[in-house]
């Protein structure tokens, strides 16, 4: 009897020591700020993996220890994949799991708003701003996409326009055709391009956003800037006879891309322009890194059909979030990235623009200081398919239905769709 | 005799409780981490959790309502009953082939075998990788071909949005209305192509383990038995139809269970080949949860789709747990 | 009208050999018994009759019509299994009804055979039931039914009753022989237990290490063994077997054994005398060493001396083991004897029946005559022990 | 009895199906051998002119943390896992008691449960315990959710034991401790194998639960950083192709290695055939 319970004690000790052991086991990287510096690690999260972006990204980490000092060890954490869209799906786990990064990389917008300040994950960042004087160097329209309640909870560190139509100057010239200005010539020589053999316009939406993204563009083609904004508050009717019109559009240009499409990503499909087998793509202009990356110059750009002085903006942010891990290494972190010295180093390399209006233009490549003059003069409007313009979940059903469009090409089914989501998120009646 | 016998009887009996006691960590882990998840995720599937903060107010069947209502879920339904369907059919078919096959005294059997097992022993997502380059448009087998000089494929394989469906304006279609299944003239109960990609994929994975498990099963038929039904006349075929097939009756129905079960579960595979695909065509349930859960932080849909999910694979294996664990108490 | 031929056939798997150069006639309407030790190639002679498996060598004849590469299916041949083979997952009637089936034979025809099949063996009750619902015996009489049903050319029997207890052994094997009269058939039967060879055959065929040894009627066998091997292997408890060495003149041979000897009577002297100086082994059936209290009186015996190490008590009889000049041996003598474990003894062995083999050969050197059979007249005591000789 | 022509049909079906059966490997291995100038899909079934192993580099420094990561998590989980599963078998089959076959059924079902149906609860469940996002958290969830199958496969194998052994050793005076160290253990190596083996291929392999709990990347198990790099835009295919076969290759060397025991734990998997 008393063998047994000498065993049966042992036993329950090993459970409980194992228990114990992974419970505490991991508490190594608790961190502390040791009097005189800054110290510990600080992870960064984001899906900026590679090329311009992960360069770009690079540059900030080495800016860090001439800004802030100390001997922190910033660990690089990235997921890659689907426009950020694994990168999301991680990070949400991760916030429930209550192991938040020290700093993590999400679009201004809904996606900041609605997923993680109004749920109340995030600490606000007035104090911050204004001892940065922040309030003065970024434009009044992004501050306000950044705050909630008067308070802003995120550092935008770029600015991305995600209507360009890019084009392989090559393919125009040999077929003596213009790049298209508006929705009806884009038609025009797709058509002429099309029956040469050539796809008139690359898309791989592998990863739905890029077809949303189309959609959004084409929407704001036809639509303009105010009754495309309405759509995200209510003011313009879903129903409506001009949105009919503008997604029969949408429906149009799907018949002039590669039939492939459901299978590339955007990069390769931007390979398709590139070898001159497809003519254009329209995609958000971190495309031009891609193919400065490929080696190939022969490019030109305008904005996407018809949308000639909107800027379909989207911006990165970084925040910070409540429970941070070393929280005074990531104030310094937002320091570096709100910075003019950082957001000159790391815009360049990612191929956008600054979202602080004092950069100097003379560091940026001829399409960016175009960009640049843009994003002073036109009418600024948020990017749908990268979470600036809505909520996530009415996102997610957006993007449900276009991932359907695109197969089915069903366009009142569409718009049935779009109509009920708007109604669903509460911003429609 | 008597006193050493009482202490024997008195020590089984407290040993009997250390038994108890031994059990009682896993016991409790299951207790908790199955049955007690199961029973949190029933509750979240009827609350608001709709953010990345829980929020557990009661709404009923709201969630299973809004399911299925929304369109995409509706397609995953669909294409869970064609993927299970081609899958368990394909798995079952190759499998019993190349086990009868092999059961006929082939020599190098055991590295046929092992060429056909092979791939269980690798993970999905490693499946998921490799097929989708073996199966992409411009890629993979489109081009093999064109090695023997035969031309290429310009096949779309999981990038095809077409539905096979009966259009109601045919006279099929004409004829289902006529007996009141009009409905069925729908592509929601199409055969989408691009899931046959996904399901080749998995059958090269699965249907191994199928061939195994019909060998085993054509081995345990004592030669006997054969022999006699040849001696009583039958031919190779008749002795396949009237012998083996009916004795192999219980494998095909474990076969069918554990395929059935896992195809209804499929995730790791179509995140890594062909996630959504065109319109949803490879669109599953696992799927579908992961994203609504982890993307569209709506917690409350997520856990309704699986508790879904969850009474698919109940209905399918519990009966089978049943029957399995009579059979085996009976032998 | 069923006659099989077996012409030089030899069946190896692999490297061994199963069947090795096989010539045996099976004549229409008899019960041919296989007999052997086990593995020794009788279930593949059935076997290779019935088509289940392919020859090595040589030829199968069926009623004089070469059925070497003749599908099992064409052969006509009915096959009972040793674990009968019943098909587990149809009913008694469907598995008795399986062959004709895929023989096309109609339905009526079917349900017509099949029931009078199943009212001869009594398991009429059982058509609807499965095997796993029966017991042993009854199996193995759906076997049966399996076979009958077909009337077939030839019955092939794999050992049927080796899984059946004792009694129902007894019973099922009376019931074989009475079927083979009936069905007026050829039988060929299988089996390692020599009670039920010697039973029921009308023939029996020895066969070791694929190698058929004697073929005979159950008597010639038994009492007329062609070599050491079957003298040994039929009859139970087995024949003692020593070595010795045969001496003497034509009038009188004495084979010399370790310790003793044995002097033939004369008419087996001339016989053997050209043998004389050869290495031979001596059988002695048990049942030819008498007590000399109870011997009938017409034995020529000579008297061995020995110690009883056991006596077992049969009932009818006493089997003694013995030690004879540091042989075993073993005697089978009336039960009424007084010889008790530990005595020493003197037996009488008849030396009229004592078989001569050649040591080197192990072949017969001199078979004696089938014996008629006078009534057994125990009890007389007999004259002297070296009347005989 | 069977003519020469049907043994070729034979043959020639079962090489055709090794041949696309082994088309995937054939396909990563020529991938994976060649430079970088050669990679080009139209050349994907071409042989590489020459030797490289620029993708197998490649690939393996972006997994070589990943693959720590799995072993990490693989062996003490598959340790554990074959304890308790043994420890279960042992009781469920000598030390019986009432109520026992329904606990049984009960484990069992935890077997075949879809996993999404518990995944909500379980990433709130490790946060509390403060293993979340951890390796750990994820070598506890895979021993948790083992314990139905190598409880299983114990079970199975203990049955073959006769009860004679253990109910002698009763009379001999061992305990259930004893008889379990002294007589089930020595004779339980094969089940060892079988249950090791089993967890390790499926725990390498497992990419749901690795992708929930440990969502941080730099502790994120093989499986989960290849589909990620596989997700990835710039990603070569060929250094996917290659990353394939080295997240593969744990598992397909136990498989090669110890195939037999692989097919049993997968006929036990399957209950009873």
């Amino acid at each position: 009897m008393s063998r047994h319970a000498r065993w049966l004690i042992v036993l329950v000790a090993l459970f409980a020591a194992m228990f114990v052991a992974i419970a505490c086991g991991d508490d190594d990287d608790e961190d502390k700020t040791p009097s005189g510096g800054l110290s510990g690690k600080l992870e960064i999260f984001s899906w900026w993996t590679t090329g311009g972006e992960a360069a770009g990204l690079q540059k900030l980490y080495e800016l860090y220890p001439n800004q802030c000092g100390g001997t922190v060890n910033i660990v690089n954490s990235t997921v890659a994949g689907g426009g950020g869209a694994q990168a999301r799906q991680v990070l949400t786990t991760r916030m429930l799991g209550n192991d938040p990064p020290g700093s993590f990389q999400v679009h201004m917008g809904h996606e900041l708003i609605d997923s993680w300040v109004t749920t109340n994950y995030m600490e606000p960042l007035d104090s911050l701003f204004k001892e940065q004087g922040w309030n003065d160097v970024f434009p009044k329209g992004v501050l306000d996409i950044v705050s909630y309640q008067g308070k802003p909870y995120a550092v935008p560190v770029n600015i991305h326009r995600a209507n360009v139509l890019w084009y392989n100057k090559a393919v125009f010239t040999a077929n003596g055709l213009q790049p298209p200005k508006t929705l009806d010539d884009f038609f025009k020589v797709a058509d002429a391009l099309k029956a040469k053999g050539i796809t008139p316009l690359a898309l791989g939406d592998v990863d739905s956003f890029a077809s949303i993204q189309l959609m959004e563009t084409v929407l704001l083609g036809k639509l303009g800037a105010t009754a495309y904004n309405g759509l995200w508050t209510g003011a313009t009717d879903w129903k409506a006879a001009n949105v009919t019109d503008a997604l029969n559009a949408f429906k149009k240009t799907l018949d002039y891309v590669n039939s492939d499409h459901s299978s590339l990503s955007w990069d390769q499909a931007n390979d398709l322009v590139i070898s001159g087998k497809a003519a254009m793509t329209i995609m958000g202009d971190w495309l031009e890194g891609d193919m400065k990356a490929k080696n190939f110059t022969n490019y030109g750009w305008l904005p996407s059909p018809g949308t000639e002085g909107v800027y379909d903006a989207l911006s990165d942010t970084f925040g910070l979030p409540k429970n941070a891990p070393n929280k005074a290494a990531v104030l310094c972190w937002l320091k570096v990235v709100g910075s003019k010295a950082g957001q000159e180093a790391f815009n360049p390399l990612k191929g956008s623009i600054c979202a602080r209006t004092d950069c100097n233009p003379s560091l940026f490549d001829a399409y960016l200081q175009s960009a640049m003059t843009d994003w002073k003069a036109n009418t600024i409007v948020p990017s749908l398919a990268h979470g600036a313009a809505v909520k996530p979940g009415w996102l997610t059903e957006i993007s449900d239905a276009v991932t359907a469009f695109v197969a089915n090409k069903d366009a009142a089914t569409l718009q049935n769709r779009l109509a009920a989501a708007c109604k669903t998120a509460g911003v429609c009646k | 005799m008597n006193s050493s016998g009482h202490r024997l009887a008195r020590r089984l009996t407290s040993e009997r409780a250390v038994a108890i006691a031994l059990i009682v960590p896993s016991a409790v882990a299951v207790a908790v981490f199955v049955y007690g998840f199961i029973a949190w995720s029933a509750v979240v599937s009827v609350s608001e959790w709709d953010t990345v903060r829980p929020d557990y107010t009661y709404v009923g069947l709201d969630n299973f309502r809004d399911l299925f209502n929304n369109f995409r879920f509706q397609i995953d339904i669909r294409n869970t009953v064609v993927f299970t369907v081609l899958f368990v059919g394909a798995c079952l078919g190759i499998g019993f082939a190349l086990a009868s096959l092999l059961d006929r005294h082939v020599r190098g059997e055991g590295l046929f075998r092992s060429i056909y097992l092979f791939p269980m022993a690798v993970s999905f997502i490693v499946t998921g990788v490799v097929w989708r380059w073996l199966l992409a448009p411009r890629a993979g087998v489109n081009i093999l071909p064109e090695k023997v000089g035969a031309g290429s494929i310009d096949y779309g394989w999981y990038t095809d949005p077409t539905v096979l469906y009966v259009h109601a304006d045919t006279r099929l279609g004409e004829a289902l209305h006529s007996v009141g299944l009009g409905f069925l003239a729908n592509p929601n109960y199409g055969v989408p192509l691009a899931i046959t990609s996904v399901v080749i994929a998995a059958t090269w994975q699965m249907s191994g383990f199928v061939m195994v498990m019909y060998l085993a099963g054509l081995r345990a038929i004592p030669d006997e038995l054969r022999d006699a039904a040849r001696v009583d006349g039958a031919s190779e075929a008749q002795i396949l139809r009237h012998i083996s097939v009916p004795l192999l009756r219980p494998v095909t129905l474990s076969a069918m269970i554990i395929l059935g079960h896992q195809s209804l579960k499929i995730f790791d595979l179509v995140i890594s080949m062909t996630r959504r695909g065109p319109g949803f065509a490879t669109d599953v349930p696992g799927l579908f949860m992961y994203e609504t859960t982890f993307q569209g932080n709506h917690f409350s849909h997520g856990a309704a789709v699986s508790i879904l999910m969850l009474l698919a694979v109940s209905v399918l294996v519990i009966p089978y747990l049943f029957w399995s664990l009579r059979r085996e108490a009976r032998l | 009208m069923a006659r099989v031929l077996y012409s030089h056939v030899t069946k190896h798997f692999g490297d061994t050999v199963a069947v090795e150069d096989l010539t045996l006639e099976v004549f229409d309407k008899e019960f041919l018994v296989l007999i052997g030790p086990s593995g020794c190639g009788k279930s593949t002679v059935i076997r290779v009759l019935a088509g289940l498996e392919k020859l090595t060598a040589g030829e199968v004849y069926l009623d004089d019509v070469l059925v070497n590469d003749l599908p099992a299916r064409d052969r006509d041949i009915a096959m009972v299994f040793q674990s009968y083979a019943l098909y587990p997952h149809m009913s008694v009637f469907d598995n008795m009804a399986f062959g004709l089936k895929m023989h096309g034979v109609h339905k009526d025809e079917i349900k017509r055979r099949v029931t009078a099949a199943a009212e001869t063996l009594g398991i009429h009750e059982l058509l609807k039931r499965k095997p796993a619902q029966l017991s042993g015996g009854q199996r193995q009489r759906v076997a049966l039914g399996r076979a009958i049903v077909r009337e077939p050319k030839v019955f092939l029997f794999d050992e049927p009753l080796s899984n059946l207890d004792a009694k129902l052994r007894v019973q099922t094997r009376a019931e074989l022989s009475k079927l083979h009269d009936r069905l007026g058939t050829t039988f060929i039967y299988v089996t390692h237990d020599q009670v039920e060879a010697m039973t029921m055959a009308t023939r029996l065929a020895v066969m070791k290490d694929g190698v058929l040894h004697q073929v005979g009627t159950p008597e010639e066998v038994y009492f007329r063994p062609d070599n050491v091997f079957v003298a040994g292997f039929i009859g139970s408890p087995s024949m003692n077997l020593l070595p010795g060495k045969l001496t003497g003149t034509p009038e009188e041979m004495r084979i010399e054994l370790k310790g003793f000897e044995l002097s033939l009577p004369a008419e087996r002297s001339k016989r053997v005398a050209s043998f004389a100086g050869r290495d031979v082994i001596c059988g002695i059936r048990p049942e030819d060493m008498h007590d000399r209290a109870f011997v009938r009186a017409e034995v020529r015996g000579q008297v061995i001396q020995g110690r009883v190490e056991v006596t077992e008590m049969m009932g009818n009889e006493r089997f003694l083991h013995l030690l004879v000049h540091e042989q075993e041996l073993l005697a089978r003598v009336d039960a009424r004897t007084r010889a008790r474990a530990g005595q020493d003894v003197s037996l009488l062995v008849d030396v009229d029946r004592v078989h001569i083999f050649d040591a080197a050969t192990e072949k017969v050197l001199d078979k004696f005559d089938l014996p008629e059979s006078p009534a057994p007249v125990p009890g007389e005591p007999v004259a002297s022990p070296g009347a005989a000789s | 009895m069977t003519l020469p022509w049907s043994r070729v049909a034979i043959y020639t079906v079962l090489v055709l199906f090794a041949l696309v059966y082994l088309m995937p490997i054939y396909v990563l291995l020529v991938t994976g051998l060649k430079s970088f100038q050669e990679v080009r899909l139209e050349q994907m079934w071409d042989l590489p002119s020459a030797l490289r192993f620029d993708s197998f580099r490649e690939a393996y420094n972006s997994l070589d943390s990943n693959l720590a990561n799995s072993f990490k998590m693989v062996v003490p989980a598959t340790i554990a896992s074959c304890m308790l599963g043994s420890i279960n078998g042992y009781i469920l089959t000598k030390w019986r008691f009432p109520g026992s076959d329904l606990i049984f059924f009960l484990l069992l079902f935890g077997m075949f449960i879809p996993y999404q149906s518990i995944l909500i609860p379980l990433v709130k469940t490790l946060q509390q315990l403060h293993v979340y996002g951890s390796l750990w958290g994820l070598v506890i969830t895979h021993v948790i959710y083992g314990i139905p199958i190598t409880t299983l496969i114990f079970r199975n194998y203990y049955a073959n034991i006769p009860t004679e052994l253990v109910e002698a050793a009763k009379i001999d005076g061992a305990s259930i401790f004893k008889i379990y160290t002294k007589i089930i253990f020595p004779l339980s190596l094969p089940g060892f194998v079988v249950v090791a083996i089993w967890q390790f291929t499926s725990i390498w392999n497992d990419f749901l639960f690795a992708v929930t709990v440990t969502s941080n990347p730099g502790i994120q198990p093989a499986t989960v950083a290849l589909n990620n790099m596989a997700g990835s835009f710039i990603v070569e295919w060929n250094v996917q192709m290659a990353g394939a076969l080295i997240a593969a290759l744990p598992t397909l060397i136990v498989y090669i290695v110890l195939g037999r025991f692989f097919v049993r734990g997968l006929m036990a998997g399957a209950l009873r055939g």
